[in-house]
Formats: structure tokens, C-alpha cells, sequence
């Protein structure tokens, strides 16, 4: 099967802050993503979970993104610009896709 | 002063105070005892649906008195003023940073509508009568508040460096539209459109069952509640404690002066009280999470949730019924 | 006709109606009310459970008419024939291809149950009967229509080339065994078992909150209507608009014509014009995605729940109950 | 004899046990009906706290005779020594080796508490009456078994090699503190401390939609049931299909002697008899998966979830309250 | 610790395929795979969310996969066959994994 | 966009034994983690699903830890001893993060 290099990158940011984050990676250009659930995690700030919680605030989600690395580093800028004074953690990490044409 | 410690007796040994108390405890024992996110959620949707439901059936009912207009421009005032009160006190009690002082301060001007939904308990079973729109002034004084937290971050130092506070048309509309200012708006303008008829048809599902819903939510505040203590622990000094419990009651008296001023009932001036004791814990903190991020949640949480809340749960709600009542109620 | 517009007035100012709006209303003004989809699963998977157990149980007490295997034969008939209809009609009024127009077609062979269940609201309102087996005519309707959708894909050009549909007898078993039908089939057989015993013993959860939870489900739908209105309105052309709001009523008059003929009451003529209205937004799509893949679901998806949805809960509705009514009802 | 059959047969014909059938049914026909985790969890909640709180107020509102001690001493002393009961018979009837004998034997000295519920709602449904502390008595009985599993690991071979059961203080407050144990004992203390006022306040929400959302939580339990009979059919050997059969009725008897020794009424007889005939699925796999994860899972919960479950549900119930009331019931 | 290389495989793909393809990959020998929820993601084909909905219609979901590299293509082969005429996204990245003797 | 290499564990592991291994791994000095739902899946001891479920038997869930390079063995070791007995799957792959103060 052929595949074709790509750059995933994973984007944990706090939940408010969601929206932004995708019509930032909108307007960079990025032709698709997807939002996966976390359920709680502890880092420098403490930890959280989502049990029970009716408010966003206290809740991280997660933004995957699959891009062709020439488009990594402005999605790269937009995703800093919008963690930069936030909880987030951001990472890429190389993979190959089927189907490179719908990236 | 005797009286109202029987209340507050009579108020802890209610089925819904001991279920906060229960999840206070399960959390506190670390037992894994919890509610799933949706299922709080979706309480938490219901609570807001049947108590703007039942507000504007009661005005479709008793008919929409003059005292309305009056009652949401207080409720805007109180609002927007609060915040400043509880940041000078904040300023006085503490050494929060200006950030975190306007931070907190903007969840005390706002309001937590599970103790607005408590204390319209506590005055049906005590059988007081009290003005339908309350929930409409309740959700007025949702957001102002807001606004007064980042300008007194904007006009700091803080606010010119650091980023300061991030406040944009975006923000503001995702302020004024948050899910439960229109659930409750809705839900009061469909209980008022639809009046005694609309209300027949639905009083079995937000009448009835409304108390036992309010207990299983309240057992998962108290879940939440206790997880915070237990790991926000941190955070709560001296000041910050005293703070969380002079607030509510330095509100509530300027939520008495100004109901009392526009001529709400007794009733109403005991919720008036009630909306400017609480502090918000949803609305609020998911706003300054996007406006200033700088600011701790786990101090502005901890405080809301883990102090502010159990005291009017517990202490608050039958103080501010029982001196509504002693200086405006006709009888009892 | 005044009379109708009066009943639709009437329609228009209750809470069920009132919160579907709402919610069209929140979701345009990007507010971010929602439900977590368990809560709304959940309150589908209540609604299933009473309509059917309900039906079931009014078979229990007033007997099974010879009526009900006529009636059931109408519904698999309707649902068979009523995607050729739309097809037609859709070839007429737009410039879709076969395959999205055959996609298409099949949701509104297929039924809406939330659509059958406010127009048994409607019914009950008025105090007009209606037999109780009629959701099992529902849950007769809501497969033939499917297979009616893929055969117009077959025998086309389109069919032939390009994977065409994805038929297999896993798809089959998927369509006939999914969730709705067998929990509406299920909770019927067990109303007619158990009887008026068995309804005593869960009346005041199936019965006394429901019309509660259907404006909380109504108020759901409302927002993922107007999301879509909001997402998919691209795909909104005059004439797949115009279809949207002429196939229902083309149903209509079909299921008035058949039920009519094979002698249901007029409570039963009006809910079988209900669902022969109406078009499917849960087991259809889903079908669909597995076995027209290259159909747009933004097409199906936006007209059926976006226009035709709303199309018929507002203004449908009280319609088909009121010329049902006029037609074959005795009095009133 | 003939009375048992034809209350088997009332029993098979109740909504609840239909319920389950239907959804054992769904899954065995690969049916997508499902119940999200989040409902399920909140059904259960519910449940507990309903139940629990019931105890409570009917605790308070007969007095809080003598009997309860000792029928909780009876509950920790049944709770300990079935598993050594259980145990011994599996090494008859089957060849598990003793850390999944052991594991198993765990399950059946615990309770399982919707048995438990589904065995009041027949005592209700008869009029006979029960000692409202019995739900105290379930709660006593969900722990010690626990140990007893984790001890006949401890004293074999098996468990001096291989790791064994990996017991610390850790998992022991786990277990102590477990969210049904917590719930269920909690509630039923707001219950005793509110009393009757406090029921009052939340009755129609713990008492009218009881039955309804028993029938619903019932309706999933088959559906989890009938996926694990699917996929975990194979571990069925006859032998281990007999214990699953076999165990429940020993503990019933077992149960029947120590309660009609301690004077329980007959009612509180039966319930004694269902919590002893019952095995755990939530708890003590919980726990087990912690201490002895070289037991497999699928054994015991296809036992204890696709077994004992539905035959306690069907057929144990009426037996043992038949039973129960034959010996030392007045009239009946 | 010892590692030993493998695969990961992520195919993100419609809810109402996930059967199919969990079936697909057992048959093409696949050891053990795991479903995550997705609330949503934006893509050729338009945006989407979980959020109040009833359907399965309108909703992805995502099965990851750890293969030894010698069984990556029969996966690969199978996924594609799935996806082919659906929606859906399938990247392939390297990992290292603890007890080898697993997969 | 400066990034810097790190490691991605990401464990899949029962339900039960969560609160264990996020003790682990906090006592191998492990920065930051976040826990994600996992639906279902299937391996060698058969398949299973969540829906419906009430107990955490019998249902897994994935701790994500991005981690220096330096700290991996550590968390490997820690990790490696919470999973030993149990059902569960590690993997580790190399990524880049932004903001590498962070971890
Ligand atoms: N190293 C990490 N690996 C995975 N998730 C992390 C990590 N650090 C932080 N997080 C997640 O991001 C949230 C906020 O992190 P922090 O800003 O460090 O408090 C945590 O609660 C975790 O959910
Ligand atoms: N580049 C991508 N990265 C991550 N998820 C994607 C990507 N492209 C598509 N998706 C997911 O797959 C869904 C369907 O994609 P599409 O077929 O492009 O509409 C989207 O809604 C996303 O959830
Ligand atoms: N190769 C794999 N890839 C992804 N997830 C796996 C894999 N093997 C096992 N799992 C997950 O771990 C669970 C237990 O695996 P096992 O111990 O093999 O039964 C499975 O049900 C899956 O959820
Ligand atoms: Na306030
Ligand atoms: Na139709
Ligand atoms: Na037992």
C-alpha cells in the first residue's frame, strides 16, 4: 500500500479555549482536524478531571491535526499564538498517511 | 437571632443539604463514588429549564408588575458593582495579585443559580411567596460582572503588560450567549407565553421530581466540591477563607438595601440577596480561563465552589430568608 | 381553513413547540447551549420505551381491531412506495443526481418517531383517540423505505459504475434489528402483555413526564437543527427547499387516501399522514453512510431535519390532525 | 409448589423481567440498541439512592428495632463465609484452578443490589413488608467476601508463586469506600435522619418513577448480559453453568436459616435470602481485576452477570419470597 | 526496559463502519485493536459534532491499532478497503512497545 | 516554530489500575500526564465495549505522557510494573514539542 509522510500534530489545550484554537488552524489553512475527548490529567497546575463537571473551565480536550509538513509550520504559529498564555501541550510527530491527497 | 438558628438547624437536616454533605464526604474519603459528566450536565440543563419555566409561568399568573424593569436594572447594578467591592476587600484581606483579586472578584458580582434554585426551596417550604422574574434578575446578573473583573485588570499595570486581559467582540458574545443565560431567558419567555396551560402540561416532569433532582445534584456539587478542597487545598490562606465567607455576607446586605429600596417582597429580597451572595463557578470561570489566563482557577474555583457555596448552602440561605422576612414580611 | 390557522396558532404556543425553537434560536446565535449526546440518547431511548410500551398497553385494554395486520401492510406499503414519490418529485424540482436524489428519497419513505410522537401529543390535547397499535405501524415504516432508496441506485447508470450500493445481508440484519425498532417493537409486545397491570405499575414515569422530556429532547433537536441550518444552508437550493416542504404534504394526502381506505379512526388517519410525512434522521442516515457512501449527507441530513422537521411540527401537524379530523371525525 | 410456578409466571409477566428479556433478546440479534455508560451509570445512581434513602425513611418512620445489629452481623458473617461455600462447590462441579474459583467464589459471597431491588419491588408488589435497614444489611454484605476470595488465594500454592492477590491498604479502602457502599449508606442515613418530611419532599422523585426506571436500567443490564453471553459463551462449561444455577439457591437457603434465626420478618427473610442467592458485577470484578488479575474476567462475569443474574431475576426471586412467606409469614 | 519496534495504526473513520472495520482487521489477522471517541473535527466534507445528537450518522470514530511491522500491510490492504469510498483518515507511525511478545 | 524532541508514552491499561499507575508514574517524577476514554477494543482476551456498563471492570482507558528523553526509563520502569500482571499496552514514539520548559 502506498502512503506518504505527513506530520500529526496533537494539541491538548484547555476547553474554552477550543474554538479559537480551530478557526486559528482554519485560517492557517489546515484542511481538516479532529477533537478527541480527555477525561483529566495533572501537570504543573494540578490535576483535573471531568467527572461530574457541568462548566468548561478545568478541562482539557484534544486537537489532532494530520498535515503535509510544508503546512506544519503555520499551523505550528497559529496553535502557538493560541496556547502562548495558556495550559496546553503541543507535539508533532511524523507518520505516513493512505490517501495523501485529501491533506 | 435564636429563630434563625433553628432555621439553619431545620435547613441542615434537609435531604438536599445532607447530599452536598455526602459528597463532600465521599470525596474527602477519596471514595470513587462520582457522577458522569453528562449526567451532571444534564441535570444541571433541567434545573436551568424548570426554574425558568417556572418563573414565567408564575408571572403569566400574577401578571407582569412594574417592579420587573426596576428588579433587572438592579440586578445589572449589582452586577457590575460588586466586583469592586470584593476586590478592595480582597485588596484588604489578602495579598492576591491584582490579576487574581479581579479575577475572583468577577465571580462574586455573577451568581451560582444551583444556591438561587436552593434558596426558592427554602422559601416554598417555608411557604413565602416571592416575585416569578427573580430567575429573569438572575440571569441579568450573570455577565456584567465579567466585564467589571477585566476592567479593573485592563486599567492596572497588569493590564498593560503581560498580555493583560483578552477581551474581544468574540468574548463578549460568547458572555451574553452562554448556555445557561438563554436555557434560563428561554425557558422564562416559554413559561410566560405559555402560562397555567403550558405549565399543566409539564408540571409533572418539572414540578414534581424537581427536589429529588435538586438532591442527586447537589450530592455531585458536593462530589466536586469536596475533590477541589481536597486538591485546592493549597490555595485557601487565612484571608482567602475569611474572605469566601465575609463576601457573601457583605452582598447579601446590599442585595437587602437595594430589593427593599425597589419594593420587592420579601420573598424577592431574599432572592436578591441570595443572587448577590453566591459567586459564579460555570459561567464566570469558563470566561476568565479566555480573558485572563494568567489568573489561578484553582484560587477563583476553590474559593466559588469550595467555600462561597457551602456557606450560603448551609448557613447563608436561612440568614438571608430569615432577616428578608423579620424586616419586610408581614407575618411569621 | 381559518380553523387551521387557528390550530396551528395554538400549536405554535406550546412548550414543545416553543423549546424546539429555542433551541433553533441558541444554535444561530452560536450560543453554546447544548446536550452531552448521552443525555440525548437517553431521553430517545425514554421516548421509544413509553410511545411503544403505551401502544402497547391501549392494545392490552381496547383489544387488537382486525385492523392491525390492514394497517401494518398500509405502513410497510407507504414506506415502500413513498421514496418513489420523492424521487420523482426530487428529479422534478432539482438538479440532484441519483444517487443523492435516491438518498434522499429514502428518508422520506422512512419516519421521524419524535414527529409521531408530538402529533400523539396533538391527538391527546384534543381528546381525539387513536389506536394504540399505531406505533407499530411506525416501526413498520421504518426499514422498506431503505431498500426501496438502494434499489432506485441499482437499476441506474450510476448503480452500475462507481461501487454503487453497498448492499449485503449484513446491512439487511443491521436495518431490521436496529435500536429504534426493536426497542419500540420490544416495549410494545411488552405493554400488550402486561397490560393495564403492567402500565399502573410504570405509569407515572412513562406517562406523567413525558410531554417534560419531549420539549427537553425538542429543545436538543432544535439545536442540532439550527446547527445544521447554520453548516449545511450551502446545500440549500429553491427546490430542494420547496421539497422539503411539498413531500410532506404529498405524504400526507397518500397516508390520508390509505388510511382512510382501510377504515382507521380518524385519530389513526392523522398520526398515519404523520408518518407519512415525515422523514428519518436516525436510521436512514446511517444506512445511507454505509451503503451510499457517495451520497452527501449534508443534503439528507440538512432537509430532513433542517426543513422538513420543523415543516411539520410547526405547521404539519396541527394540519394533518385538523383535515384527518374534519374528513372522517365524528364531531368537533 | 404449584404456587411458585404460577407466581413464576406473574413474576415472567412484569414489566421489569420483560424488560430484560427484550434486551437480552437485542443483543443475542446483534441489535446497535444500547445504552450510553453515562445513562447506565446514572440509572444506577439513581437506584442506590433511591433504595438507600427509602430504608433510611422507613427506618425512621418504624423505629429502629434491636434486629438491625444483628441482622448486619448476620450480613458481614454470610458475606465471609459463602465465598468459602462457593468455593468448595466449584471444585466438585468444575476445573478452575483455585485463583478463578477463588475469584468467582468472591462474587457470590457479595451482592448484587438491582437483584436486590427487583426482590422489594415483589415484596411491594404482594404487600408483604420488610425491615427497611436491609438495605444497610446489602450494603454490609458488598466488602467481606472480598477478603475471604482474597484469602483462600493467599493460603494455596498459587498464591505463594506468581504474584498471587496483590492485597494492601490501598485496595482495602477502595473497597470500604466503593461508590455503592458509600451511596447506599448514605442515603439511607439522610433517609433515617430526614424521615418522613424529608421523603415527602423528594417522593415523587424516588418513589413514583421507581419501577419505570428499574424497567429501563433492566432493559441495559440484558443488553450487557445478553453481549456477554455472546462473546463469553465459551467459558460455559456445564459444570460451571450448574454452579451459577446451584450456588444461588445454597445461599438462599443458608440465608433463610441465619434470618429466620435472628427473627427477621418474612419479608426481611426474603430479601436475606435474595442478597445471599446474589452475586456481585460491579463491585468485586472491580476489585478483583486489582488483586487477582490472573483470574480472567470473562469467567466470572459471564456467571454472575449471564447466569445467576437472570435466574435469581426469573425464577429465585418468587422462590425465596414464597419461600420465605410459606415458613414465616402469618397469612399470605 | 526492553522495546521492540512496531506500528501504530490510526484510522479515524464513520461511525457506521466501525463494525465493518473492526471485522476487516480481525480477519486480516489483527491481534488487538482499541475504539476512541471522537466529538468532532472539521474536513473536506464539512464540520461536525457529537453534541446532541442521536444518530450514529454524522460521527467518527477512531480504532488504534499496535502491529508488528511484518503484519502492517495485510492491515493496511484491509483499512483501505473500508475506507475507500467513505470518509476517513489512516496514518501509520512507528513505536516502540513494551512486551513484544503480544502483538 | 523552535520545537524539541521528547518522548510520547501513551498506556493503555484496565480501568481499575488507573489510579495506580498515575501514582507510578507521579512517584518516577513524571511532569504532566492526561488520561483519555478509550470506547472499547479487542486482544487476546477477547472483546469489549463500554456502553451500558456501570462497573470499571472490564473497560480500559489511555494514559498519555509526553516526557524527556532523560526521564523515559524511569517512566518505563514504573509502568512497566503497574501492567505486569494485567492486561494493557505501551508504546513509546519519538515526537517534538513546543515549549520544552514544560516537561
Ligand atoms: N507532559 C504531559 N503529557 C501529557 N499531558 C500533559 C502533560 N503536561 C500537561 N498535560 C495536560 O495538560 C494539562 C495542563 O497542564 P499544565 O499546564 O502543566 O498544568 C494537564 O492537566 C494535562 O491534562
Ligand atoms: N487532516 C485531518 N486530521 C485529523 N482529522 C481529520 C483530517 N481530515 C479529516 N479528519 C477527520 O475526518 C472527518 C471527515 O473528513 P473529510 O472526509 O475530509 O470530511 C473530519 O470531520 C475529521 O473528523
Ligand atoms: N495491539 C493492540 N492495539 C491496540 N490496542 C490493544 C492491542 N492489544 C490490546 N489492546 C487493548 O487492550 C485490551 C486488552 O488486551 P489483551 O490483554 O490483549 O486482551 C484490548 O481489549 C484492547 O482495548
Ligand atoms: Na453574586
Ligand atoms: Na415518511
Ligand atoms: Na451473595
Amino acid at each position: 500500500m502506498k502512503t506518504h509522510k505527513a506530520k500529526r500534530v496533537a494539541i491538548i489545550i484547555e476547553a474554552p479555549m477550543e474554538s479559537r484554537l480551530t478557526d486559528a488552524l482554519e485560517k492557517a489553512g489546515v484542511t481538516g482536524y479532529s477533537i478527541l475527548p480527555v477525561l483529566g490529567g495533572s501537570g504543573r497546575s494540578g490535576s483535573w478531571r471531568r467527572d461530574g463537571q457541568v462548566g468548561r473551565a478545568g478541562g482539557m480536550v484534544q486537537v489532532v491535526s494530520i498535515v503535509k509538513e510544508e503546512r506544519l509550520e503555520t499551523l505550528l504559529n497559529a496553535a502557538f499564538e493560541m496556547v502562548e498564555h495558556h495550559m496546553g501541550v503541543v507535539t508533532v510527530s511524523d507518520c505516513e498517511v493512505l490517501r495523501a491527497e485529501r491533506f | 437571632m435564636e429563630s434563625i438558628f433553628a432555621l439553619a438547624g431545620q435547613n441542615l437536616s434537609s435531604p438536599i443539604i445532607l447530599s452536598f454533605v455526602l459528597g463532600v464526604f465521599a470525596a474527602l474519603a477519596r471514595s470513587d463514588l462520582s457522577f458522569p459528566e453528562a449526567a451532571a450536565k444534564a441535570m444541571s440543563l433541567y434545573l436551568l429549564f424548570a426554574i425558568g419555566f417556572k418563573g414565567g409561568a408564575s408571572v403569566a399568573a400574577y401578571g407582569l408588575s412594574l417592579n420587573l424593569g426596576m428588579a433587572i436594572l438592579a440586578g445589572l447594578f449589582l452586577s457590575a458593582v460588586l466586583p469592586f467591592v470584593a476586590f478592595f476587600l480582597l485588596k484588604i484581606l489578602t495579598s492576591l495579585d491584582t490579576t487574581n483579586a479581579a479575577a475572583v472578584a468577577g465571580h462574586y458580582g455573577s451568581i451560582s443559580i444551583v444556591t438561587f434554585v436552593a434558596g426558592t426551596s427554602i422559601l416554598e417550604a417555608q411557604g413565602i411567596a416571592s416575585e416569578g422574574f427573580m430567575v429573569a434578575v438572575a440571569a441579568a446578573m450573570e455577565a456584567p460582572a465579567i466585564l467589571s473583573a477585566l476592567w479593573l485588570v485592563a486599567r492596572s499595570k497588569a493590564g498593560q503588560t503581560n498580555g493583560g486581559a483578552q477581551f474581544d467582540r468574540r468574548l463578549l458574545q460568547e458572555i451574553l450567549f452562554n448556555g445557561s443565560i438563554v436555557l434560563l431567558v428561554g425557558s422564562f419567555l416559554i413559561g410566560a407565553v405559555t402560562g397555567e396551560r403550558g405549565l399543566a402540561s409539564i408540571e409533572s416532569f418539572i414540578v414534581a421530581p424537581f427536589q429529588g433532582v435538586l438532591c442527586l445534584f447537589l450530592l455531585d456539587m458536593g462530589l466536586v466540591a469536596g475533590r477541589g478542597l481536597r486538591d485546592g487545598g493549597r490555595v485557601l490562606k487565612p484571608g482567602i477563607f475569611v474572605f469566601g465567607v465575609v463576601m457573601p455576607l457583605i452582598g447579601a446586605m446590599i442585595g437587602l438595601a437595594l430589593g427593599a429600596a425597589i419594593g420587592l417582597s420579601a420573598g424577592g429580597v431574599a432572592l436578591l440577596m441570595v443572587l448577590s451572595a453566591s459567586a459564579s463557578y460555570i459561567a464566570v470561570p469558563a470566561a476568565m480561563r479566555v480573558a485572563l489566563p494568567q489568573a489561578d482557577p484553582a484560587i477563583y474555583l476553590t474559593l466559588s465552589l469550595g467555600i462561597t457555596f457551602p456557606f450560603n448552602l448551609v448557613i447563608g440561605l436561612p440568614v438571608y430568608v430569615a432577616v428578608a422576612q423579620a424586616l419586610l414580611g408581614g407575618s411569621s
